[in-house]
């Protein structure tokens, strides 16, 4: 019983010595996975909320709050991301996530958060369910695209510029990846397409023998690829060996910088992907954000850095617009929740703003064509499309 | 007397290796019948054979008018056959009560959902259960021990709670493999009066295997003699022990001319099982 | 031992005043939504990593009561209090606990399970999240459109169904367990675990790819159950209406109280079963296949009593996991869910019905709670100037710290932290009983 | 599906299945190799041939770095070193160190608890400890220096391994032959020390029976080091062939292959060291053979994601068959 009795005491000093002209502490929190095959993303994202509250943080600081950003670990798994929600959801200081990279964990991480009004503004789920949800509706943003978007983008650009007719269409099996994958197969046929072989691959497979070897003799027009680039690396390393030219396609999830170290800078022709971000190469902003985010990390910033960094900029502008609104005291979580919505800025991703359930009104989408060094990716071609609103369910 | 046990030309072969040939054994009601032969002789085989753990490669065997070749141990054990194991297999994690109740398993009646829901059914057959637990532990000389955990019993007792086990089972015949193996001549000497008890009190069926020549000798109503898996010899013990094939099938293996009828105190662990 | 040879000195006084002060420490400290009953403003005050400490040793109550000494009405005024006063009050203010409370009972039940199959029967399976991934799609599907797909429609089922869902499920379950270890439980030992973990792995990968041709599981994209199906809404409404405490946080005291008797009704029913003819043949197989034939068990029906019983469990739980998650995909059933659970089995002491409970609480607590706050903790540090290198962000390495501590528990505990000892003061009292009744009827 | 399509596939098909099963065996051999002395499943062995995998790959990077040949421009011409070559000091490096790393797991998380008796499970959880440990702590070691992807050197101004060979109707990459070389020497090797030597004897006589073998004279907890030396080292080597053939390595590359080596273990008959080589061949083919073939001939209802059920379903099969895999000795227990 010892330890009560020191835990009081300890608690009574800290209670005495707590910052009085202080108006108390306001956090804002990440959840993506910082450990795990898909640690990669994660932390890029986390940094680019780092860069983002170095940044603008005294937008929340200058109305005399302590500002703490707190990184969690979501493990790209589930039960993880909802026990972590449900820690801040009773965590009065958290005023908003950015979060998460899987949609499999963001839909029911964000259940969650909903129950405290608590928002989300998501750097990185496609999944269109993320925020067409009835239950979640008020709560959850994102400052990149839907696949219902990014997938048809995809297709009308294979179909109608790569004049492809006989595809391969490939997914990791995740929400994400075969989301994408349905949402292009679907555009791609009404497009008149005929899809030869829609399969997927299991997380973590590294063979991808038994899909090329066919495609070496079926001789496809296009190989499209809806997943991350830990697989489409060596993917398109195997698929180049075997002596397949065919142009390969993908999504926002091989835009990494890993994608050409894994599948070999040389391997680097014919191959396309869908982003809202633009390459740094083409967006003066990115590339100042790119030198800075080298200079503190010591490394270069992922496509999903740029998004970490708009999403913790639109978190940070929506708590400054309540707080101001509450009068210099601390907003509640339902005011911030209200302010995202409300917030407009060109961000490195380009333009950031929401419509009524979260998404970008209108969505930028570029096609990058892949160059050997990542940082040389090029625009190969930019559409804008209007975010779909399908019925909530 | 009627055979209780009767087994016709019985064979087993392990690959190229005949270790039974052809044995034919038979055992009248209530008798103490003694098996047995030198190392390698193929007794633990036939026992494995009666008992359902091997299948014969020919040969029948019935027991109290019944076929057992093709049943399963547990189904062996139903029909009335008990055993005890010459390398002592109790349950060392459990306590020397619970292994007499494991002994138990087909005498009680007990469904899964009777022991769920603790019906009158569970009950009557958990009190009758503790209840001739209790009385084999008192058989054996055990009952003080009831909750010493059976890996921690010395030797002997450890052969005698088998013997309470096997006893549980309800058996009308009951295989002693080496009941002995191991004891000190006193032990020994207990333990050859309990299985007169056996026999006496309860009107059990005994066949053992058997080391110790003091033993089969005095015990035994007849004695069955195998060697290399064949039944050399059978008779009463005092003809048994001064047939020359039997002296020979001892002395021709180069065992000390000594060990016939001498206390063979040490356990022979590597003995008979193929 | 049995009890009556107990020398310890009795504990009653210091288990019930421990649990006591633990409760209002505990409710001061992590209650931070009192209003009224709220002393001081502790408002992110105290550090997340002190709070941590004390809802642990406000749990260990729990522990205490039932591992020491003490007298049979102090045990019980500790449960009743700390399970029905002191959790609600406590995790209406902060629901994180009892979340972890709930996640801890969910898991405490598959354990109890598993527990069955390895640590009484001694079979080593490895794709026992199999099972619970069968509950779970069952109330998924059913609890939610998904069930359109392949069959006339008329679904979702109405939240109460659940209650209705868990008996079902324990059923199907049970006889997914049967019949696949018919034919796969007369492999012994490592064989067996193999196939287990490939029986585990086809049904995870059947999940994953049961969205065509006929859409029965939505594949990957996992189901979601939409919120208007929880269980007794309208009740829970109302007694939100009446008390002004939040919906959210009825429910998750509602999906409390019903893992709370699940696993109350698990943990008697394990415990009638090892003390039970089934039980005791068991713990025979495990120790012994050939006796415990020779004893007349029949080794595959006993097995597979042992297979399909610890797969109902998981079964039940499946549903409870879809309901309070009310999103279900396959990744939360694939091996590293199967080994977690046994890993709580093993840390716990395999066999031992407390220790696997045990085992549970310790894996859940720390994965969802300790080595968060800790990392929490150090990354406060470091901004309060701590050097640490900068590669080291605290967050990161959770299931280092995670594999440290499995491998420094076993060493210490190679039995288990509470290991397994086999019950004789329960046959006494029958046997008590059953003299008292002979006397009674000479 | 048209007899084209399925004909010009089966060649192809039938190199990547051995090829890919080669690369299981010699995972299974680490596994096999422990089971086969102690019956204890080495869970940590799929990390400790990820490690293998990390260490080959860096030691080839770093070679590559230094034995570079520029020309006045600074740009790479060649290389003063064979890729050959370098491979070989790669496999060494890595199974060195692999080697010394199975000792030291063994040392650090098994043999507390050997010498404790512990329950036959207990060792499973702290070799899952262990692996946990593994993966986090090579993850931060890398991202020290930089990424935790790291891409297998291809000495690119000489792609040695890559060179297509004509073998079958289908050109193959000189890569998998040399994976099959390495393979078939590793074999040869063990097969010769296990039961050519007096070490092999002595190993033999471990598993047969560790009391007795004390008794006669053996140093157990030496020959049992040794074993984990050499399934360690194993495990080095499939981690560097796997790096050659995948074309990278990561701290997560462990998990997959682990498991499905594991299954070749049991499926050729777990503790057999040709049964190991079985298992893994035949595993393979399956694998890449229910890859191939699945999809085309249910026409896309059942694609490649079955592969793995068809995999275990399989094994499955054989096991309740033969209950001790392949070649596994049926081992009777004595009654």
């Amino acid at each position: 019983m010892k330890k009560q009795f020191v835990g009081l005491a300890v608690l009574a000093a800290l209670a005495v010595g707590a910052d009085a002209q202080n108006k108390g502490t306001i956090k804002i929190v990440s959840q993506t996975p910082l450990s795990g095959g898909q640690s990669k993303l994660g932390t890029a994202i986390k940094n680019g909320v780092e860069l983002a509250v170095q940044d603008f943080g005294q937008l929340v600081k200058s109305y005399g709050f302590n500002l703490v950003y707190e990184p969690y670990d979501d493990q790209a798994n589930k039960d993880t991301g909802v026990a972590n929600a449900n820690r801040l959801i009773n965590d009065n200081d958290v005023l908003a996530v950015v979060g998460h990279l899987n949609s499999g964990v963001a839909i029911p991480s964000s259940e969650v958060y909903a129950k405290v009004n608590l928002t989300m503004v998501s750097p990185a789920n496609t999944n269109p369910l993320v925020t067409d949800r009835k239950s979640t509706g008020a709560v959850t943003n994102r400052v990149c695209g839907r696949d219902d978007v990014q997938g048809p983008a995809g297709a009308d650009f294979v179909i109608t510029t790569l004049k492809a007719k006989k595809l391969y269409v490939i997914n990791d099996k995740t929400a994400y990846g075969e989301g994408l994958a349905q949402a292009f197969s679907a555009r791609a046929k009404a497009l008149g397409a005929n899809i030869v072989v829609d399969t997927g691959i299991e997380a973590g497979e590294r063979d991808f023998n038994t899909i090329l070897n066919r495609a070496a003799v079926d001789k496809p027009d296009v190989v499209y690829y809806a997943g991350i680039y830990d697989q489409a690396g060596p993917l398109l390393k195997q698929m180049r060996a075997k002596g397949i030219t065919a142009p390969f396609v993908s999504g926002d999830g091989i835009d990494s910088s890993e994608l050409q170290a894994l599948g070999g800078s040389d391997n680097m022709k014919n191959v396309y992907f869908t982003t809202t971000s633009g390459p740094i190469s083409s967006l003066p902003s990115a590339k100042r954000f790119a030198e800075r985010y080298k200079a503190k990390f010591g490394m270069d910033p992922e496509g999903y850095s740029a998004y970490g960094y708009d999403a913790a900029k639109v978190v940070l502008t929506a708590i400054a617009a309540a707080t101001k609104d509450a009068k210099g005291m601390k907003p509640t979580r339902a005011a911030v929740a209200k302010a995202v919505r409300n917030v407009k800025f060109a961000g490195i991703t380009g333009a950031v703003a929401f419509n009524s359930r979260g998404d970008l009104p209108v969505a930028k989408y570029f096609i990058v064509q892949a160059q050997p060094e990542y940082a040389d990716n090029k625009v190969f071609k930019a559409v804008s499309v209007a975010a779909p609103t399908p019925e909530l369910k | 007397m009627t055979a209780l046990l009767d087994v016709q030309a019985v064979r087993k072969v392990f690959g190229g290796l005949v270790a039974v040939n052809d044995v034919t054994f038979s055992v009248p009601e209530k008798a103490i019948v003694s098996v047995i032969g030198p190392n390698g002789a193929g007794k633990t085989t036939f026992f494995n054979m009666i008992t359902g753990i091997y299948k014969p490669t020919a040969g029948t065997i019935s027991f109290d008018g019944r076929n057992m070749i093709g049943l399963r141990p547990d189904e062996v054990v139903t029909n009335g056959i008990a055993r005890t194991f010459q390398n002592i297999r109790l349950f060392g994690a459990m306590t020397t009560l619970e292994n007499v109740l494991v002994g138990r398993h087909t005498q009680s009646k007990t469904q899964f959902f009777d022991a769920l829901l603790h019906t009158a059914r569970y009950k009557s057959d958990e009190r009758a259960g503790l209840l001739r637990a209790k009385e084999l532990l008192e058989f054996v000389g055990l009952l003080d021990k009831r909750d010493e955990l059976a890996a921690n019993l010395p030797y002997g007792e450890q052969r005698r709670l088998e013997i309470a086990r096997a006893l549980a089972t309800n058996p009308k015949l009951i295989l002693l493999d080496e009941p002995t193996a191991g004891m000190n001549p006193q032990e020994t000497e207990e333990t050859k009066h309990l299985i007169r008890r056996l026999r006496d009190d309860t009107g059990i069926t005994v066949v053992l295997i058997e080391h110790d020549m003091r033993v089969v000798m005095t015990i035994s109503d007849t004695v069955t003699v195998l060697d290399y898996g064949t039944k050399i010899a059978e008779g009463l013990p005092f003809d048994v022990r001064n047939n020359p094939q039997v002296i020979e099938a001892y002395l021709g293996r180069g065992a000390a001319a000594g060990e016939f009828g001498k206390n063979a105190a040490a356990p022979s662990s590597t003995g008979d099982a193929v | 031992m049995s009890a009556l040879q107990d020398k310890r000195s009795d504990s009653s006084g210091f288990v019930v005043i421990y649990a006591l002060v633990s409760s209002i420490v505990a409710a001061i400290a992590i209650g931070i939504n009192l209003g009224p009953l709220r002393f001081i403003p502790l408002d992110g005050i105290i550090p997340d990593i002190l709070k941590t400490l004390i809802f642990l040793a406000f749990v260990s109550s729990l522990l205490l009561a039932n591992s020491l000494k003490t007298s049979a009405r102090a045990k019980m005024i500790v449960f009743l209090f700390v399970l029905v006063v002191a959790i609600p009050v406590i995790g209406v203010s902060n629901t994180q606990y009892l979340d972890i409370l709930v996640n801890i009972c969910i898991y405490s039940a598959l354990a109890l399970g598993l527990n069955v199959v390895v640590g009484f029967a001694g079979l080593l399976d490895l794709g026992y999240a199999a099972f619970f991934a069968v509950g779970a799609y069952l109330w998924a599907i059913f609890g939610s459109q998904q069930a359109n797909n392949f069959t006339g429609g008329g679904f979702p089922l109405n939240g109460n169904f659940m209650f209705l869902m868990i008996p079902i499920a324990v059923v199907v379950a049970a006889s997914f367990g049967a019949l696949l270890g018919l034919p796969v439980l007369k492999v012994k030992g490592d064989y067996l675990a193999i196939i287990t973990l490939g029986l585990g792995e086809v049904i995870r990968v059947l999940a994953n790819n049961l969205n065509r041709p006929i859409n029965i599981t939505n594949g990957s994209q996992g189901v979601r159950i939409a919120p208007g199906s929880a269980p007794l809404e309208g009740f829970l409404e109302w007694l939100s209406g009446l008390t002004g405490i939040e919906l959210f946080k009825l429910e998750l005291l509602m999906y409390y109280v019903v893992v709370l008797l699940v696993v109350g009704l698990a943990v008697i029913l394990t415990t009638r079963l090892d003390n039970s003819k089934i039980g005791r043949a068991w713990v025979a197989i495990r120790e012994d296949e050939i006796a415990a034939q020779a004893m007349g068990v029949p080794l595959v029906r006993t097995k597979l009593i042992a297979f399909a019983t610890g797969a109902s469990f998981a079964g039940a739980m499946g549903v409870l996991y879809a309901a309070k998650f009310s999103f279900v995909s396959p990744e939360s059933f694939n091996f590293q869910a199967s080994i977690s659970i046994l890993a709580m089995v093993v840390l716990g002491g395999l066999g031992s019905i407390q220790g696997v409970i045990v085992g549970a609480a310790i894996v859940i607590i720390l994965n969802q709670m300790v080595l968060t706050a800790f990392s929490n903790f150090l990354a406060d540090l470091r901004r309060g100037g701590l050097p640490l290198p900068s590669q080291f962000e605290p967050a990161q390495y959770q299931q280092l710290i995670y594999g440290i501590i499995l491998i420094v528990m076993m060493i210490v505990r190679p039995k288990g932290l509470i290991p397994a000892k086999r019950n004789a003061a329960k046959l006494e009292n029958l046997e008590r009983g059953e003299l008292a009744q002979k006397v009674g009827k000479q | 599906m048209t007899p084209e399509l399925f004909f010009g596939l089966l060649p192809i098909t039938i190199v990547d299945g051995i090829s890919l099963g080669l690369v299981y065996a010699v995972i299974a051999l680490g596994y096999t190799m422990v089971y086969g002395v102690l019956e204890f499943i080495n869970f940590a062995h799929s990390e400790i041939f990820m490690v293998g995998g990390v260490l080959g790959v860096e030691l080839l990077i770093w070679l590559q770095k230094v034995t570079a040949i520029k020309d006045a421009g600074e740009k790479v011409i060649g290389y003063s070193i064979h890729p050959l070559g370098a491979l070989i000091i790669a496999l060494i490096f890595a199974a060195a160190g692999a080697g010394a790393l199975a000792v030291a797991v063994e040392r650090v998380a098994y043999r507390p608890l050997r010498l404790r008796g512990a329950p036959k499970l207990v060792p499973l959880i702290s070799a899952i400890g262990m692996s946990l440990f593994l993966i986090d702590a090579t993850r931060f070691i890398e991202s020290l220096f930089g990424q935790f992807n790291r891409p297998f050197p291809e000495f690119s101004a000489q792609p040695f391994f890559s060179v297509p060979v004509p073998f079958l109707n289908v050109s193959v990459p000189i890569k998998d032959f040399v994976v099959l070389a390495v393979v078939l020497l590793m074999l040869g090797g063990l097969i010769y020390l296990i039961n050519y030597t007096r070490t092999g004897r002595a190993i033999r006589a471990v598993a047969q029976d560790q009391s007795t073998s004390a008794l006669m004279g053996i140093d157990v907890s030496r020959i049992i080091t040794l074993v984990f030396l050499i399934g360690g080292a194993l495990g080095g080597v499939a981690g560097v062939l796997y790096a050659l053939k995948y074309g990278n390595v990561n701290p997560y590359i462990g998990f997959i292959p682990g498991l499905k080596s594991f299954t070749a273990a049991v499926l050729g008959g777990i503790g057999s060291i040709p049964g190991a080589m079985l298992g893994g061949v035949l595993l393979g083919l399956i694998e890449t053979f229910a890859g191939t073939y699945l999809d085309p001939l249910t026409g896309g209802v059942i694609d490649a994601s079955y592969k793995d059920i068809v995999a275990f379903g399989v094994l499955i099969l054989i096991l309740i068959f033969k209950p001790a895999g392949l070649l596994g000795k049926a081992v009777s227990e004595k009654v």
